[in-house]
């Protein structure tokens, strides 16, 4: 009987499982530094009630949320304002499939994984659109009409900057990719191509909806955005897409430009870790510091300058690679 | 029972109102009355083409307390905590503005060391009613860390004044022909190390914030309100002095002692939110100058005039005082009939004439931009519903 | 025209690196708040809280208290009721009705009205120093306790006069 | 409501001595011109105003025993000086032209007297409720009861009410160089 299940279904169900719970941990580790490090910034200690050092603040958060009641708004399209939150959180789990984490740790080696994860980050968008539209609310319709706009244009310099890497290593294989980069960090790709690093960095930031960027969910102008009618297990899937999406985005930086699991010691998933919670306080560090662009500077920096930059350091590459 | 879930559109009077002109392709939205932007319970009707603001109208109401009507009730003793439930920022102000109404129509001579200590706790306020004004704005404006810096600094003013006025936002510490309480070394040596405290303070929020990049995109050329808009508004206040033009109060009409003391009036003839924003920082460390020649000269003496009616008749008569406050020229016009609660008492708001000129300032630009406006306008809804 | 934009953003990008120094050398630096709960203000000795009876110097457990009722008059908004005993006529039996009451001084004149309830409705207090300020024998003072908390209106509604027999009876433990 | 206590007994005899030696009040009462205008001239002395650089400070209405005193204050930003123009309406009929046309600023301002007093500003933009609640159905909360109303003598004794015409030569003069210094020094 074990048989007639084919090998691969194995390792995906387990995969996937895998995947589901490193989000779920993900999400409380992660809500729980951005409250400490958003804390210690503005010099209080960050939330220290629950538990011991406020460690199971995200547990009770979680719980909070998921015992919220649950209801439609008048008048919202009811199929579509459930369904939203699902296909915003679907793609993430799809995207960890791709990603090695260390040399044996990866559950799809396919030589498409590059395209795999850009493919279902881009759903993101549509899932952001169905919720601004179905909630019935001024308010979050313009979120959705932003979030369409600043994703659509930041998908461009995304790809341009990555392009470079692919042309070097000549393959969309993640695992040949990090493997590619040797194990100190001046033999990184960050050293080759330090501008389409910075590139890809405020890409994902504004990809993620993070802060310089956040205007779909701008607080102040729009109350909250496209999700403004969610409450409860609605809002609690948007904010666990959010940060799933974010450790997505850090873990491809640290693939292409970091070198993956490769450490100057011992190379393995540890390193790998580090390098994407480290990528992450850069992103809480930023959220704390800036205020809000304004949308149509958005657009400008986008169109202005990172497309232009990142063609121009895509041609700089082409001609070292072709002399 | 047919649950009507249908959404009742109809809108309420004013909605009603602003509707007629709607063109068939704009969105009306009500930013307001529970919008996290403004500050209190302001509601702006906007008709928005896409994210271009085409009209905006403000409506006004939603805190109003009728004090003109309370004045007019209550004696002159008993009235003495309402003006700083007008404006609580900058509350002493308003108490100013009202007791030095009452002085001036019984000629009440106020003893030196009286005047000083005002002045000192007056400035005192106005630095902590601008920090409050410069977190919210960069709240507004999506930066969450600047507003946790000036409620630290904020706290440290409150905690020197509520030694000696014995409360922290709306103090009742005037009266008069003098202050309530005296000032002891304690409280003359903290404000010393404070303003010591404010003037390094002002070069990190200048790197924090006055040079980032994207706040100065954001403030930049937003919101124009040329010198003669101000004037036909009435504008007064940080909103006039950041259109080039240097009328203040405390020099124009000079009340008490404030024409003993030196200190310039910061002014920027940029007219938009920069400008607004960069009168107010300096306006800070102007009064903390202020504040040290008043230490300095600070003369002994009683802190109230030794036979300062407790319960004042004022003779009939019909009274002007104008403050400066934080947010503009404060005016008290008392008329008084002899009997000890007035006839008519006029309070005159800053931020009344200021978000006047919101209407026309609005025509044509992003939700975004009007957010920053309303920001660097420095509203205080009590004050301007009163 | 060209240099100067380039100018521009290359001071602007470099002054967003001195936004993230200042935000990281506050990181580091010690936290200024007091965690409520488990600390409390130091400072409060200035603070007007709501306002309390003056206990005689002689007799910790009789008010300064005259009953004159100015203070009710004049609160803004009402939130002092008082009532006082009428005063007993002082000529015929004054001395066997001061047997009991140690230290009443026999005076020729009406003894003052005996001070029976004096109710302060804190919900309606706007802490304006009306009442201290007007009294003509300094019979109230303010309170610095600020953390007060209830669950329902009337406990903000406080006896004062059984307040000065609490403490006078706490002073005498 | 007028407590007699005694402590306030002597301070008002010794408050009636000084009210007869000077019986004008305060020196120096805030305003340096005070006029009394007719209705149909405000507009254009309002207009002279405009013209010499003053801005509208606030608008505010008495309620007399004549009817209703509508106060305009102007001040001025180069030679501060705060100008009061008063105009008397008739309580029947309280009809003031509006000076929106001049000062837009005075929309609002014209609106909160609406609210407060019931006055009709003819040729505002849309005079709707300000402050209170639109479909508040009482009458204007400031309007006083017949018997505290006062009369122009008891609230002004020396002040001449003889409206003043804004065309002749002395007005203008006079708005030119008004300032608080020159009448500050004075008292």
């Amino acid at each position: 009987m074990i048989e007639a299940i084919p090998i691969p279904l194995i390792v995906i169900s387990v995969g996937l499982a895998a995947t589901l719970a490193f989000i779920g941990l993900n999400a409380l580790v992660l809500v729980y530094l951005e409250r400490k490090v958003a804390g210690f910034i503005q010099r209080r200690p960050g939330p220290y009630e629950v538990g011991p050092q406020g460690i199971l603040q995200p547990v009770a958060d979680g719980l909070k949320l998921v015992g919220k009641q649950i209801f439609t708004p008048t008048g919202a399209d009811r199929v579509l304002y459930w369904l939203a939150p699902m296909i915003s959180i679907a793609p993430a789990l799809v995207c960890f499939l791709a990603i090695p984490f260390g040399p044996h740790l990866q559950i799809i080696n396919t030589n498409v994984g590059l395209i795999l994860i850009l493919a279902f980050t881009g759903i993101n968008v549509l899932a952001l659109c169905i919720a601004g539209w179905a909630s019935q609310n001024k308010y979050a319709l313009l979120g959705a009409a932003r979030d369409i706009s600043q994703s659509v244009a930041y998908e461009i310099p995304l790809l341009l900057s990555i392009l470079p890497i692919i042309f070097m290593t000549g393959t969309f294989n993640l695992f040949d990719i990090a493997s590619g980069q040797g194990a100190w960090p001046w033999q990184w790709y960050i050293v080759y191509q330090p501008l389409a690093f910075v590139i890809f960095f405020i890409c994902a930031l504004a990809e993620t909806n993070r802060n310089p960027f956040d205007l779909p969910e701008a607080e102040s102008e729009l109350t909250a955005g496209f999700h403004t009618e969610y409450s409860g297990m609605g809002f609690g899937m948007f904010f666990l897409a959010e940060y799933a999406y974010m450790v997505v985005a850090s873990c491809v930086t640290a693939i292409l430009f970091l070198g993956g699991f490769q450490g100057p010691v011992a190379s393995g998933w540890w390193w790998f870790l580090a390098k994407v919670y480290i990528l992450l306080l850069i992103m809480i560090w930023i959220r704390w510091t800036y205020p809000r662009v304004r949308f149509d500077q958005l657009l400008n920096i986008c169109w202005k300058w990172l497309i232009p930059l990142a063609v121009f350091n895509l041609l700089v590459t082409l001609l070292v690679i072709a002399i | 029972m047919s649950l009507d879930l249908r959404l009742d559109t109809s809108g309420d009077f004013y909605a009603n109102k602003f509707q007629p002109t709607k063109r068939d392709d704009t969105l009306i939205l009500n930013m307001g009355p529970q919008h996290p932007s403004t500050h209190g319970v302001l509601r702006i009707l906007l008709e928005i083409d896409g994210e271009y603001i085409i009209r905006a109208e403000p409506v006004l109401g939603y805190i109003h307390r009728m004090h003109e009507k309370m004045a007019e009730v209550k004696t002159y003793a008993q009235y003495l905590p309402n003006p700083s439930r007008t404006d609580y920022l900058h509350a002493l102000a308003w108490g100013w503005a009202h007791v030095g109404a009452l002085e001036r129509l019984m000629g009440l001579e106020v003893p030196e060391r009286a005047e000083y200590i005002r002045v000192i706790t007056c400035e005192l306020n106005r630095i902590s009613s601008h920090l409050l004004w410069w977190g919210a704005y960069l709240l507004d404006l999506g930066a969450f860390t600047p507003i946790m810096y000036a409620f630290d600094d904020r706290e440290r003013i409150q905690d020197i004044l509520q030694r000696i006025t014995g409360s922290r936002l709306t103090y009742c510490y005037y009266r008069f022909g003098g202050v309530s309480n005296d000032i002891d070394d304690r409280f003359i040596e903290e404000t010393r190390v404070q303003c010591a405290r404010m003037k390094e303070r002002a070069k990190m929020f200048k790197d924090l914030v006055t040079d980032n990049f994207i706040l100065r995109k954001r403030v930049e050329e937003i919101g124009e309100i040329p010198l003669d808009t101000c004037r036909k508004y009435g504008a007064t206040g940080p909103v006039l002095r950041g259109s080039g033009q240097a009328y203040d109060t405390r020099r124009a009409e000079p009340y008490s002692v404030y024409d003993r003391f030196d200190y310039n009036i910061p002014t920027y003839d940029t007219c938009d939110a920069m400008g607004r924003y960069l009168v107010r920082m300096d306006e800070m460390q102007e009064s903390i100058n202020i504040i040290e020649q008043a230490l300095n000269g600070l003369p002994e003496g009683d802190f109230i005039h030794p036979k300062a009616p407790k319960r004042p008749k004022p003779p009939v008569g019909d009274v002007y005082f104008a403050v400066e406050g934080a947010r503009g020229k404060i005016g008290m016009h008392l008329v008084s009939d002899g009997s000890n609660s007035p006839y008519r008492l006029k309070l005159r708001a800053p931020g009344f004439s200021n978000l006047s000129l919101f209407s026309e300032v609005a025509q044509g630009i992003l939700i975004a931009d009007a957010v920053s406006i309303l920001g660097s306008l420095d509203l205080v809804i009590p004050e301007i519903d009163r | 025209m060209i240099v100067k934009k380039f100018n521009d953003t290359i001071m602007g990008l470099w002054s967003l690196l001195v936004g993230l120094k200042v935000t990281a050398v506050n990181f580091t630096r010690p936290q200024i708040t007091v965690h409520y709960p488990r600390q409390t203000v130091p400072s409060l000795e200035g603070y007007r809280g709501h306002i309390e009876l003056v206990p005689q110097d002689e007799d910790p457990l009789k008010p300064k208290c005259i009953a004159c009722n100015t203070c009710a008059r004049m609160c803004p908004s009402s939130c002092i009721s008082l009532t006082a005993s009428k005063p007993k006529k002082k000529a015929a039996e004054d001395k066997e009705c001061s047997g009991e009451e140690s230290g009443e001084k026999p005076k020729p004149k009406k003894a003052k009205p005996e001070l029976e309830s004096f109710v302060l409705d804190y919900n309606y207090c706007s802490l304006c120093g009306q009442c201290v300020q007007n009294c003509p024998v300094d019979a109230l003072r303010y309170t610095s306790d600020v953390y007060l908390a209830g669950f329902t209106r009337q406990e903000f509604v406080f006896d004062l006069l059984a307040r000065l027999q609490d403490q006078a009876a706490q002073k005498e433990q | 409501m007028n407590n007699q206590d005694p402590k306030a007994g002597n301070s008002k005899d010794q408050k009636k001595a000084a009210k007869e030696k000077k019986s004008t009040g305060p020196e120096y009462t805030g305003y340096d011109l005070d006029y009394f205008v007719q209705t149909k001239d405000l507009f254009n002395a309002v207009h002279k105003l405009d013209q010499s650089g003053f801005f509208l400070e606030d608008i505010s209405c008495l309620d007399m025993e004549e009817g209703f005193q509508m106060v305009y204050h102007f001040d001025r930003f180069e030679q501060p000086g705060r100008v009061g123009l008063r105009v008397m309406l008739d309580r029947q009929d309280p009809q003031v032209p509006s000076i929106y046309d001049i000062y837009p600023g005075a929309a609002w301002h014209e609106r909160e007297c609406f609210d407060f007093f019931g006055v009709r500003f003819t040729g505002h933009p849309n005079l709707i409720p300000l402050l209170l609640d639109p479909d508040h159905k009482g009458p204007p909360p400031l309007l006083k009861e017949e018997s505290e109303r006062k009369g122009l003598d008891q609230l002004y004794p020396d002040r001449e009410q003889t409206p003043l015409s804004p065309d002749d030569q002395d007005f203008m003069r006079k708005i030119q160089e008004c300032s608080n210094l020159k009448s500050r020094t004075q008292s």
